[in-house]
């Protein structure tokens, strides 16, 4: 990341706090004031969060944010693909939060995947008589018909927690009775105040269930390494993990993207975790390197300039042989990324670029976007923590805008105000901008798209931008009478 | 801290190939298909979602409306993206984001805030609140709630505020839809039925439909006959709305006045009866006028019905135009049953739905050879074998209540059909099947633009019966051999 | 008498499986491409018809008009059997069935005897007169033999009887469509123009258009302006007529003496400046009130185009229910851009049709890579490059004047495109070349109900995006592998 | 054939006739004296021709027929897969008749089968100074684009007739330079009064420019044949020589669908003619009768009776071996085609159908509908002669009303008395009827389906003939209000 501070013409400190007062000036006093702190100017030279983060939502403010069940079902156990997951309570959860997040699968789905909804579909009767019966039932039926899952796991939704259902023993009689693991993870989505405590919850969940219940087959070598936070997203993990192969190192587990159950139980025996997505795997990052003293390094493969920055530390952690790859790999690929900035460069040129997304594109992909000549003026998380506002901080323009968990309001106001080229957020987020003739990328799911994750990702990333800023279509948004 | 399970620690082993095949074959089997319709907790791929999502459809359908969900705000996320993904439209709404001290406490608390900004912030003429699984096992008191909300004006007191009870664990999206609408409908109206006074309208429900196109094709049917209208719930501008570089976060939905007056109406109809019965059964008791409930006008028959019944209702004849569409549907159907006739379907769907295609499919020639429903009633089941039994294209089409997607794949692989009628989910076990999907249901996360063209009327049966014929031929086109490859079809 | 060419008796060789791969791929090469192009004689799959056709097309057009084929009775065979198996509708003509005996007397006493038995049988209220190969090889004179016939009572003095001469070795359906045009009005409108009248209404001419959803949309858009017009050479009930059991020969058409009062029109818009020349250059001559030719309103552009001059010509402001229209149209294109941003296109057709699709694809962010033009001229060409010139998609796309489908087919195998965009004759070389065609032009023979859906306009716009976007879906979904295989695209 | 009289309900000479004067009632003197001699009561028992036929059609009265042209490109030339056919003259001619006859093909398009439109698009300089130049650089070019394809038929249209072309010397010398057979076919569309002219002057050009010009590689057999007057509309070849062969015989050639032209050529060597329809190929029959010594025999393919009767007739003429396979046959579907008239009779019996096709199938069909109880209450031709009428008059039922080249607005009247439940005939004709809402089916294309001939075929035809009566659609063609 750049040293100096970088300025964008036209906004400043001042110019920031504005907004960001006049933005909130329609606002109750009461919710005002809680707002208030999670919004601020970027003060780069600090490299220190400027907002405050993960705090209770205002109630009625239209944010963005998800629950606990979704971190834990669509982020970190869904990817799993030789899983069954069983959405445990009513049908909605399971059912809206199924194929939609594009964390893509190998395998034969119904056989040696299973990217399908399972759900205890609850009725009034298993409300008022709980659930437990219906669920070791269920657990029964799961196993029967889908032999080869290598494991299931039990994701509850609100009512499972209120009612003081014990999924936990149930878990441990089917699981003794099955023969094989069933993982119950509680993350009703009424916990914490976003997705991010599912992450959590999650991570918990295998420390306590999983890791260390498997080994590799294979004789172990000083280039095993885990990919951590890869949720293969759009295809990914199918980019990263062939580069990091080319530089020489042994895969063995990715968490959680096109995961298997048994490699990521065993990923306690690796010697390196590389983790990509920090905010929602650096808990199990942090255990393993406590309880089995594995090191960790956290890596950004977005964008040619930070993935050549990224895979120079990581070579940094091994000998020459490494080194050495990793060179011919950057050798290899800078021509084929130059060429491919000078196609786009000079079409998006001076664009700009504003964020909203979880828990790590936020700053991740601004170099990206710089690669291509463009600037983020504007930037915030759905439930990011400070630690992850910290590490924007460098990476942003100075006095530019950072929100964290804004409103639908605010979001609108500050892109009012800034007139951005093209907004990168969600699929809520998207229509409202493109009625606004503001071109718009789900930056969640590529909106369709990817890999934009390393220097296969960066191609389809440089092209959908440029599809999105320079679609004539935008053209014609206004009418000549 | 590890291995709670206590399951033994074991070297990694990989599935051999051949298990894997073995596996793969089975899942085809009729062995197989048994064990699966023996399931008796396990839901694998429902066709259904849950309540709330069809309340804030409706909530959609009035003027200057938010819908409210009371409960986690995780809840609202997942109603708004799915509205989102159908119709590529925006759906704004707001949650009161309960969290656990809710389970404690109670969510008034976050309602009062809630509502409270909400109004400032979106300063909507109403907010239709209505509820996700968290409230409803705790047993929040929204009537009390509310009360109390507008004695500390949090909102004014001459703001609407609907609230509907919209449990998950019961029932699914269509009756979300009926609870919220008539709680709106008794909100907006209480006070407003006028003796004597008549407004000459028809009031038209369209139930809880997600196709734009339907509506607007209702509103034109009614503008042939010259009919004066009130389309309660009408989410035809909400969710297809211009794009003219200004975003205004309530684009459409029924007049509130109009709402309110519609209880004078001349007459009333409410389309689909499961998605509306709650809706019609108080209108019955409280409206002005006539009023008629009917299934959705899909195919010729259950379009002509819907005409003469409006005909009716206001003493008109029909209009040379809607008989000249009327004659040019059938047109298309006579000149192109021979592409869908003897053609075996299977269809899934909400009932209201599955009503229309059977009796479409029934009226080309076709078989509805597989039927089901994800959640439905005997009467649903009835009334689906009455449509069977009066054809003889209906022999050996079997109906399957209460039976979800991995169902339906067991079916597609065990007695094979030409094709899936439904929505997106359908994708996967239509891709097995090897045979092609017609997303006319709900929703369509995977093609563009289908909630634009309307399945209702006639123009509904020449939609259908174009997309439907020209995929056969196209797959004609594309698996013959070359000697069978025409310049005509 | 055999063998009269006197070439050697052989016994019977079949032709060798290696020989028969080598021109296989011989076929598909850069060296084949260059002598196909090279073709000075053989035309092979030629995109366009002759003249007649258009003229029937025309003739079609008019209330209770029916079209005679001067020449041999075979030539009405065919013009009527193209149009029935695109239409899947009647197209009633005759012919006077001329034969050797013509070569030597002339066809005065067919036409004669042909127009009497006509006019008797058929009732018709005009009799619409245009010519084959043979009259025009042998000079007729259509003018005397007309008047004659009157004289003769072949048919009341008073029956208007325009004539053209439509020879089939001299331009294509589109001049013969126009020529026919000319005749009619200036037979209809002879003595009509009265000083100082105007009917207040718009001429509207569509042009030689095939798609009977076409005319029904402009009469759509003007109903919204709330513009009276006459629509010239009407085929929307003619081709797209009600079954309701019982045939009406002439089914639809211009009423007769709305296209007398033409003549003293507010304004005249003839669309279609390659199909509409000769017409639009009598009316301007002789019409009252003001005249326009524009293009075919394909695409956002072109139709903000037409609809700003008609409200022009009127004086109107844009109704609100376009500008709706509009914005939707707008945002189904903006919604669905990436579907096609980039994707390259081969079109073909007639000329205002390509500066149709041309202007749509570049509106698109598609690139319509290959633009072939079966007959044309070089203003053509030169309007058709200043589309692409006007576009930085329109780099590297490239124009072929006077080229046929063979051609296309050497285009398609050596420089390749992601579709094709023509008429059912394009379906061998898009099958060749692996990709999917688009059947936006004329004739469709194999597919149901594509005349019925507008491509001109906003809502055309709609219709074609709609059917390229989910082709393209269509195709990822048919063809990706398993895990490529989403719920959503 | 049946030899006791049919009579239907209803209909008797008187009634046909009173049918026949109210129709032509409306027609001018002239025309009604012409028209008149074309229409009649069937008289079955006579045997013989109730109709004059092969006559100038009237003008103006709206007629099916096409011309020579259509007889010659559409009929006879056309289906021979491995020729260039080049429509001589104007685009339209070649262009109308471009893939609409469904005569299928095998091979490679464009390589070893040319299913495609060849035309030397005349313009104005063409007929002013003459069209031979252009079509001797045409057939250069022809050879030189399609090496494999073993001749090239030069089929002109009216305009090269009128102004003095001579195609012939064209063909003779080019033939000679690119050592190739290029036949000259004077089939102008002028000539004569339908296709009919168009099929005689097709048979005269092959016993001219084809027949004897080559000779079969194996040995000959007594069991060798040709199958002529059949082509492969809808893959009806596909179906009738497979069941030739089964019946132990060697069909050498097919004329000519999906005709190759030098078996064609070499056709004076087999020991039996097998014609289908008489109409368009007898010429050649009965010129390879006298001029090879070639026997020939008149077949029906249609509908199991009709079959089984052919398939004994050609029996007769072969020795035991032969017998023995046909009777084998014969046992082999009788039983397949008596499960098909079980499905589909009860949902037909008693339906009546009318007919208005070209030179044989409104007699051939007959019994194939009469095998599904159905009734045929009228039938006629395009273009049929006076040897075509007389083989109809034993088929039709007594006084059933025939109609040579009628009119459409005569066999609209007719449909209007007989009400038909189902009309067969052309493309022309199929929407005017299906506007009346009476079932239709296109009897020269077999409507997009086929093949209808053999026992193959008999199943398609069943079911099609099903579909169209039964089909739902025909209930909803009156509107309620």
């Amino acid at each position: 990341m750049s040293d100096n501070i970088r300025k964008i013409e036209g906004i400043t400190k001042e110019s920031t706090e504005a907004l960001i007062a006049e933005t909130l000036s329609v606002y109750p006093e009461k919710a005002r004031k809680k707002r208030a702190p999670h919004l601020g100017a970027n003060d780069q030279a600090s490299g220190s969060a400027c907002v405050k983060s993960n705090k209770k939502t205002v109630p009625g403010v239209m944010s963005a944010r998800g629950c606990a069940y979704a971190g834990a079902k669509g982020v970190v156990w869904g990817p799993i693909r030789d899983m069954v997951h069983v959405s445990h309570g009513p049908v909605g959860c399971g059912w809206y939060s199924w194929g939609t997040r594009r964390n893509m699968m190998s395998g034969i789905t119904g056989v040696t995947n299973f990217a399908m909804q399972f759900t205890s579909d609850f009725q009034e009767k298993d409300i008022v008589y709980g659930g437990d019966k219906k669920l070791k039932t269920l657990l029964e039926e799961a196993h029967e018909l889908f032999p080869l899952a290598k494991g299931i796991s039990v994701l509850s939704e609100c009512p499972v927690g209120l009612i003081g259902d014990d999924i936990n023993s149930v878990a441990k009689s089917s699981a003794k009775d099955l023969d094989i693991p069933i993982i119950p993870c509680n993350c009703e989505g009424f916990r914490g105040v976003s997705q991010s405590l599912g992450h959590h919850i999650s991570n918990d969940t295998i420390r306590d269930y999983i890791i260390g219940t498997r080994e590799y087959a294979e004789p172990e070598s000083p280039y095993d390494i885990a990919l951590i936070g890869e949720y293969n997203i759009g295809g990914d993990a199918w980019s990263t993990k062939p580069l990091l192969e080319e530089c020489g190192l042994n895969v063995k587990s990715v968490w959680t993207g096109d995961g298997e159950l048994e490699k990521i139980a065993a990923t306690h025996k690796v010697k390196l975790n590389v983790i990509h997505c920090y905010r929602s795997m650096n808990y199990m990052c942090k255990v393993m390197e406590e309880k089995f003293g594995i090191p960790w390094i956290e890596l950004n493969f977005f964008g040619p300039t930070k993935i050549k920055q990224s895979l120079r530390a990581l070579a940094e952690l091994f000998d020459d042989n490494i080194k050495e790859k990793v060179e011919a790999v950057i050798a290899k690929y800078d021509p084929i990324m130059q060429s491919i900035i000078e196609e786009y460069k000079p079409r998006l040129d001076g664009k700009k670029v504003m964020l909203l997304v979880g828990g790590l594109r936020p700053r991740h992909t601004i170099g990206a976007y710089e690669d291509l000549g463009m600037d983020c003026v504007g930037s915030g998380y759905e439930f990011a923590h400070t630690d992850d506002y910290d590490r924007t901080a460098p990476e942003m323009p100075d006095a530019t805008v950072v929100y964290d968990d804004p409103s639908e309001y605010e979001f609108e106001k500050f892109a009012d105000a800034l007139k951005p080229d093209l907004v990168g957020s969600g699929i809520k987020e998207k229509y409202v901008f493109q009625k606004m003739g503001i071109p718009f990328r789900q930056m969640h799911s590529w909106d369709y798209s990817g890999p934009y994750h390393g220097y296969k990702g960066f191609e389809v990333f440089a092209r959908d931008v440029d599809m999105a800023i320079n679609s004539p279509t935008w053209n014609l948004v206004k009418a000549p009478f | 801290m590890s291995n709670l399970l206590g399951l033994e620690v074991k070297k990694i082993v990989e599935t051999t190939p051949e298990e894997i095949e073995r596996v793969k074959e089975w899942i085809n089997t009729e062995e197989y298909k048994e064990k699966n319709f023996a399931r008796q907790a396990l839901v694998i791929n429902p066709v259904h979602a849950c309540q709330p999502l069809g309340a804030q459809l409706a909530a959609h359908g009035f003027e200057g409306t938010l819908p409210f969900v009371h409960g986690s705000q995780g809840c609202a996320s997942y109603y708004r993206s799915t509205l989102n993904r159908h119709f590529r439209e925006p759906a704004p709404a707001v949650s009161d984001s309960m969290t656990e001290d809710g389970a404690v406490f109670g969510g008034q608390n976050n309602l009062h805030e809630g509502l409270e900004n909400a109004n400032a912030i979106y300063k909507p003429k109403m907010i239709a609140v209505f509820t996700s699984c968290m409230p409803e096992v705790i047993g929040d008191d929204l009537t009390a709630f509310i009360k109390n909300a507008k004695q500390k004006n949090c909102v004014p007191k001459d703001m609407p505020v609907p609230f509907a009870n919209t449990p998950s664990f019961n029932g699914t999206h269509i009756h979300g839809y009926d609870s919220m609408l008539v709680s709106i409908l008794q909100t907006l109206t209480e006070g407003k039925q006028i003796e004597g006074r008549c407004t000459g309208k028809l009031n038209l429900i369209a139930g809880c439909d997600f196709n734009t196109g339907d509506y607007r094709e209702y509103k034109r049917i009614l503008k042939e006959f010259g009919i004066p209208y009130t389309m309660l719930a009408d989410i035809s501008d909400t969710f297809d709305s211009p794009c003219d570089g200004s975003y205004h976060i309530y684009a459409g939905g029924t007049k509130l006045e109009d709402a309110a007056d519609s209880i004078n109406g001349k007459a009333t109809i409410a389309i689909g009866p499961y998605s509306t019965p709650k809706s019609f059964g108080w209108i019955k008791d409280n409206y002005s006028g006539k009023h008629v409930t009917m299934p959705m006008p899909m195919g010729i028959a259950k379009t002509d019905d819907f005409i003469m019944k409006v005909a009716e209702l206001f003493g008109k004849e029909v209009p040379a135009s809607l008989k000249n569409e009327r004659g040019r549907a059938v047109d298309a159907i006579t000149d192109s049953h021979q592409y869908m006739h003897g053609k075996k379907f299977a269809v899934y769907g909400d009932p209201d739905y599955l009503m229309g295609y059977v009796s479409f499919l029934l009226e080309m020639g076709a078989h509805p050879h597989h039927i089901l429903c994800s959640r439905g009633s005997k009467k649903v089941e009835k009334e689906l074998q009455a449509l069977l039994d009066g054809s003889m294209y209906g022999k050996g089409c079997k109906i399957y209540m209460n039976k979800d997607l991995w169902h339906l794949r067991s079916l597609l692989m065990t007695d094979p059909v030409d094709a899936v009628i439904g929505d997106s989910h359908g994708k996967f076990a239509a891709r097995d099947a090897g045979i092609p999907l017609f997303r006319f249901g709900f929703p369509v996360f995977d093609r563009v633009n289908k909630h634009r063209y309307p399945l209702i009327g006639y123009q509904g049966v020449v939609n259908m019966v174009t997309e439907i014929c020209n995929k056969f031929i196209d797959i004609k086109d594309e698996t013959c051999e070359d000697r069978q490859f025409e310049l005509m079809r």
